[in-house]
């Protein structure tokens, strides 16, 4: 098994466990964090890829790594979002749960 | 097959760049800069969907742009067929009949800058900026972006006025759209992996029915899924709709919900046209039933009514999915393929109108009586007479009434089952019609009734602004005028007929 | 090879406790570890221009970000009851549910086409048309430029939704909560000196781009970091949200990647197309203002939505 | 030469692995904070300090061998103040005010 394979394989269980803490978690922060451990997940198996096309002098294939960047950058901006979305709904109720609604 | 770029290409080009120039320059400048921008783009940007409609229909040819000269697979493309086109007229007749139903609503005093009418003018702009590149775009990567530019102007308009329910609304219904983001992308690293390009075109050409391939579509699938709100990841979306202001409501309810639904159809009729087979589209029936009924029945249980307008939505997203089971359930070139093909699309686009006319009248009613239950809508026929008019004009769309567009659209999804042998399908769509006239009437009977006591209203409502929901309650109405036959239009840049049907 | 499976462990292992962990601020320090690991793993597989991005945003950015929720959070949720954990029964379809998609997902790793599709002899066939000698510049500023002009777009967005999250009040005020500046100094010790350093270090990642790992994303995130950092220091205000000067730094990178995409029209008759001469003073001239863009961005992301009145 | 320069990198590199070696164990097994963070700065000092000093003789010019220095500063400047945060933090009358 080469390297890149055991990354994948790694990355099919990041996406496992991320899937299963954000829907077990009842608490928005954990749920943000299970999130990205979703996205690292994705991540690496892009990244795997990349690797797997490996040709013309490069160590992988540059296309699947310039997704990465972007969907990472991205993957922050969203984070932010919901952290901040988070912040505030506790500073207005005093708690941080989504339970409570009509 | 490399792409060749056609005459009229870089209207594709502007269709975006126009909207996204519009939110970075309101952002500059701020103040009452950014509602006068938004306003400005509005022409150019509708001018720009009309043109790319009259050249599609024109040539009878789907419109493409290569940008940067780089061909696919290495590059992006940018391409509009038929449904591409009516989906972006949509959008560009209802943003600026929301931009100037918002106006007194979301003015600037003049000399500072308040936060909500900043805010929301950005957005706007930015989520046309957003459906545009997702009705255009050809790469799945690509298409990644737009849905973020799209969650990201869309989840801070729903909580514009700051109050804790909405706020944790908002929270719900990020949190669901980063999932379905997060397993759409999936599906389409897998079909890199396996496939070599995220180009929409070129991966017809090489999707074979494997594991790969399924599981991407399963997974980008339940990822939209998630964003579409279809029964059962419907959760997020009444909370949401509903605590919006309404003109937000309108954007939300109207367009930013057929995006994702608009990408599930990609996928299915155009990344994969062969892999999906009949059970596959079943279960997707099956839930399209579930939401109609289901969602129908809570709508008729609100007290509020803009909530009941939100569960309303929920269901009238499940007939759209009933594109999956009617239009791939039939045998190679039997005319009723075509029949549920602009049944589904004409539905998207006449909910599109009758739900933001809706959520509209609805804030007009809100903001004459300061709540907006149900129980105590008795006078506001006669006090707001047009609103309520409107209202009843887009309830008979929801309920498929002829003459409207919900009435055509229902008509021939009904068609197309009947004529396939899937009647359970038309029952469905019959029954959920009746229900939809339960909520609808019960609405407009308080509304109609007289008042125990006179109506005191709490504000002014401009003849303007009642006039602007009229007119988009009769376009929901006036598509109802359209033949009950296909629409070539929504043809154009099909694959063949043989193409359409599945396996 | 050892190394690997030692390196795949761990990063399972620090996953594994982010999600199993009982309090949320343990889980947030095991999510920084798990970042930095990551960078580790992009070393590994030979994508140092995503171990970079990794390393500056997954282990650092995103750390300050939700350390710093962590422990406003815990300050607020002190006296209110944490949610419910779902049944057993949940949790136990919610198992299931993760293990029947990870063996999906790996089952079609062990299956994927061998050899592997791939589009680097494409990629590399084209650099000399862009200038740049590194392949994922290219891709990042050339081939799939709409992308990244897109997602500096997102990046606003994502501020302006953050921004409207301010109390009426304080719309146009400053930004996030107030730092005092630290009495023993040490802080400010340490941002005085290491400020300088990281804004070259930050410089040179970003100049370094068109010909080896490196690029606009990864300079501009170790900017934002020495900003945040200055801001954490009390040495320096988030400017306030009205301030002109702060939104034209906002947009100028994507507005000048506009610009210069729509002049492709008249140059090479394409939008975002850079006549072969020309294509790497092109690409430069949009990454600068870009990278100032995404750097203040990022920071302001971190900082959060007004929360005080500008002072008069 | 080359051969007596990786035994030295050998000797180096493997002292600094005993030192972080020793500072995790420290970190692990000492009572309070302000131990563990005893324990802690020992081996970020000097164990990087060793394994720095070891590959400066795997080093290919200059310029990597100041990068390499360039690190360990770095390195050592935000430990020491990091510790002195943590410290004043975990100090039993807790954070002066």
């Amino acid at each position: 098994m080469s390297a890149a394979t055991l990354y994948g394989l790694s990355a099919a269980v990041l996406v496992g466990v991320g899937l299963f803490g954000l829907i077990v978690h009842p608490h928005p922060l954990r749920k943000i964090l299970s999130f990205n451990l979703i996205g690292g997940g994705v991540f690496l198996l892009l990244g795997v890829v990349a690797r797997r096309g490996a040709a013309a002098g490069f160590g992988g294939d540059p296309v699947p790594q310039a997704l990465v960047i972007t969907g990472i950058v991205v993957a922050f901006a969203a984070t932010a979002l919901a952290v901040m979305l988070l912040l505030r709904l506790s500073q207005e109720t005093g708690r941080s749960t989504l339970a409570s609604d009509e | 097959m490399p792409y060749s770029a056609t005459a009229g290409g870089f209207l594709l080009v502007l269709a975006i760049v126009l909207p996204v120039a519009g939110v970075l320059i309101a952002l500059l400048f701020g103040r009452r800069y950014a509602e006068r921008i938004a306003l400005a783009v509005m022409p150019f940007g509708l001018a720009v969907a009309i043109a790319i409609a009259v050249a599609v229909s024109n040539t009878r040819q789907v419109l493409q742009y290569v940008i940067g000269g780089w061909q696919p697979p290495l590059g992006v493309a940018l391409r509009a067929d038929g449904l591409s086109a009516a989906m972006m007229v949509t959008a560009a007749l209802l943003i600026p009949a929301i931009g100037l139903y918002a106006r007194p609503q979301f003015s600037q005093p003049p000399g500072t800058e308040r936060r909500a009418p900043l805010v929301f003018w950005i957005l706007l702009l930015a989520v046309w900026a957003a459906l545009n590149a997702v009705f255009l775009g050809a790469d799945l990567f690509n298409l990644f972006v737009a849905l973020e530019l799209l969650t990201f102007a869309a989840v801070p308009l729903v909580c514009l006025d700051g109050r804790a329910e909405t706020l944790a609304a908002a929270l719900r219904y990020l949190l669901f759209a980063l999932l379905g983001s997060a397993l759409y992308l999936l599906g389409a690293v897998l079909l890199y992996g396996a496939y070599g390009t995220l180009d929409i075109a070129l991966l017809s050409a090489r999707v074979r029915p494997e594991p790969a391939a399924w599981a991407a579509l399963s997974l980008m699938t339940v990822g939209l899924l998630a964003k579409a709100a279809l029964y059962p990841l419907h959760l997020w979306l009444p909370p949401a709709h509903a605590g919006a202001p309404a003109p937000a409501s309108a954007v939300l309810s109207g367009l930013v919900v057929k995006a994702p639904f608009f990408l599930v159809v990609r996928l299915w009729f155009d990344v994969m046209p062969r892999l999906p087979d009949r059970a596959a589209a079943q279960v997707l029936g099956v839930l399209a039933a579930v939401a109609i009924l289901f969602g129908s029945l809570l709508a008729l249980r609100q007290v509020r009514l803009k909530l009941l307008i939100a569960y309303s939505t929920v269901a009238q997203i499940g007939y759209l999915f009933l594109i999956f089971p009617l239009a791939g359930g039939a045998r190679v070139g039997h005319p009723w393929i075509t029949s549920a093909w602009t049944g589904g699309v004409l539905q998207a686009i006449s909910h599109a109108f009758a739900k933001a006319a809706m959520f509209m009248a609805a804030g007009l009613i809100y903001e004459a009586l300061g709540h907006d239950r149900i129980a105590g809508l008795a006078g506001v026929g006669k006090a707001l007479p047009i609103t309520v008019f409107a209202f009843g004009l887009g309830g008979m769309s929801l309920m498929g009434l002829p003459p409207s567009g919900g009435f055509v659209a229902k008509a021939m999804l009904l068609t197309a089952a009947v004529a396939d042998g899937q009647w359970w399908w038309a029952v469905v769509v019959l029954a959920g019609g009746v229900l939809a006239g339960g909520y609808v009437f019960l609405v407009l009977a308080r509304a109609l009734a007289d008042p125990s006591e006179p109506l005191a209203l709490l504000a002014y409502i401009s003849r303007t602004r009642q006039a602007v929901v009229l007119v988009l309650a009769l376009f929901a109405v006036l598509l109802g005028f359209v033949p009950l036959r296909p629409w070539e239009l929504l043809l154009i840049g099909r694959p063949d007929a043989a193409a359409m049907a599945f396996r | 090879m050892v190394f690997d499976i030692g390196l795949a462990v761990l990063v399972l292992g620090v996953a594994v406790w982010t999600t199993a962990a009982r309090d949320a601020f343990a889980a947030v320090v095991g999510f920084v570890a798990y970042g930095l690991l990551l960078a580790l793993v992009w070393v590994r597989i030979a994508a140092p221009d995503v171990a970079l991005t990794e390393a500056a945003i997954g282990g650092g950015v995103t750390g300050v970000l939700l350390l710093g929720a962590g422990t406003r959070l815990r300050a607020i949720e002190a006296t209110a009851p944490a949610g419910e954990k779902p049944g057993s029964g949940l949790q136990l379809a919610a198992g299931m549910l993760c293990v029947f998609v990870t063996g999906g997902l790996a089952a079609i790793v062990l299956l994927l086409p061998e050899p592997a599709p791939t589009l680097a002899p494409l990629a590399a066939a084209h650099l000399a048309g862009t200038g740049l000698d590194n392949p994922v510049t290219a891709v990042l500023m050339a081939y799939r430029a709409i992308d990244t002009l897109l997602e500096t777009v997102v990046l606003a967005l994502a501020l302006i939704g953050i921004w409207s999250l301010a109390p009426d009040g304080v719309w146009g005020g400053l930004p996030g909560p107030r730092h005092h500046i630290d009495s023993d100094g040490v802080l400010t010790f340490l941002v005085q000196l290491l400020a300088p350093v990281g804004i070259l270090v930050g410089i040179h990642i970003f100049w370094i781009g068109s010909v080896a790992p490196g690029g606009e994303f990864q300079g501009a995130t170790i900017l934002a970091a020495m900003w945040l950092l200055a801001m954490m220091a009390g040495l320096v205000e988030a400017p306030p949200v009205s301030r002109r000067w702060l939104r034209l730094v906002l947009v100028i990178g994507p507005l000048t990647f506009l610009a210069i995409g729509l002049a492709g029209f008249g140059m090479s008759g394409a939008f975002l197309a850079y006549p072969e001469a020309y294509a790497k003073l092109l690409i430069l001239t949009i990454e600068v203002p870009v990278t100032l863009s995404i750097a203040a961005t990022l920071a302001l992301l971190v900082a959060g939505p007004p929360e005080r009145a500008q002072q008069r | 030469m080359t051969l007596a320069l990786d035994g030295l990198t050998i000797l180096a590199v493997c002292a600094g692995a005993f030192f972080f070696l020793a500072g995790t164990v420290g970190l692990l097994r000492f009572p309070d904070p302000l131990s563990r963070l005893h324990a802690l700065t020992k081996a970020d000092n000097l164990g990087l300090g060793l394994i720095v000093l070891g590959l400066l003789f795997q080093a290919g010019g200059l310029l990597a061998a100041l990068k390499l220095i360039g690190v360990w500063l770095l390195a050592l400047l935000a430990g020491a103040s990091i510790s002195q945060l943590i410290a004043r933090t975990a100090r039993p009358g807790g954070p002066p005010a």
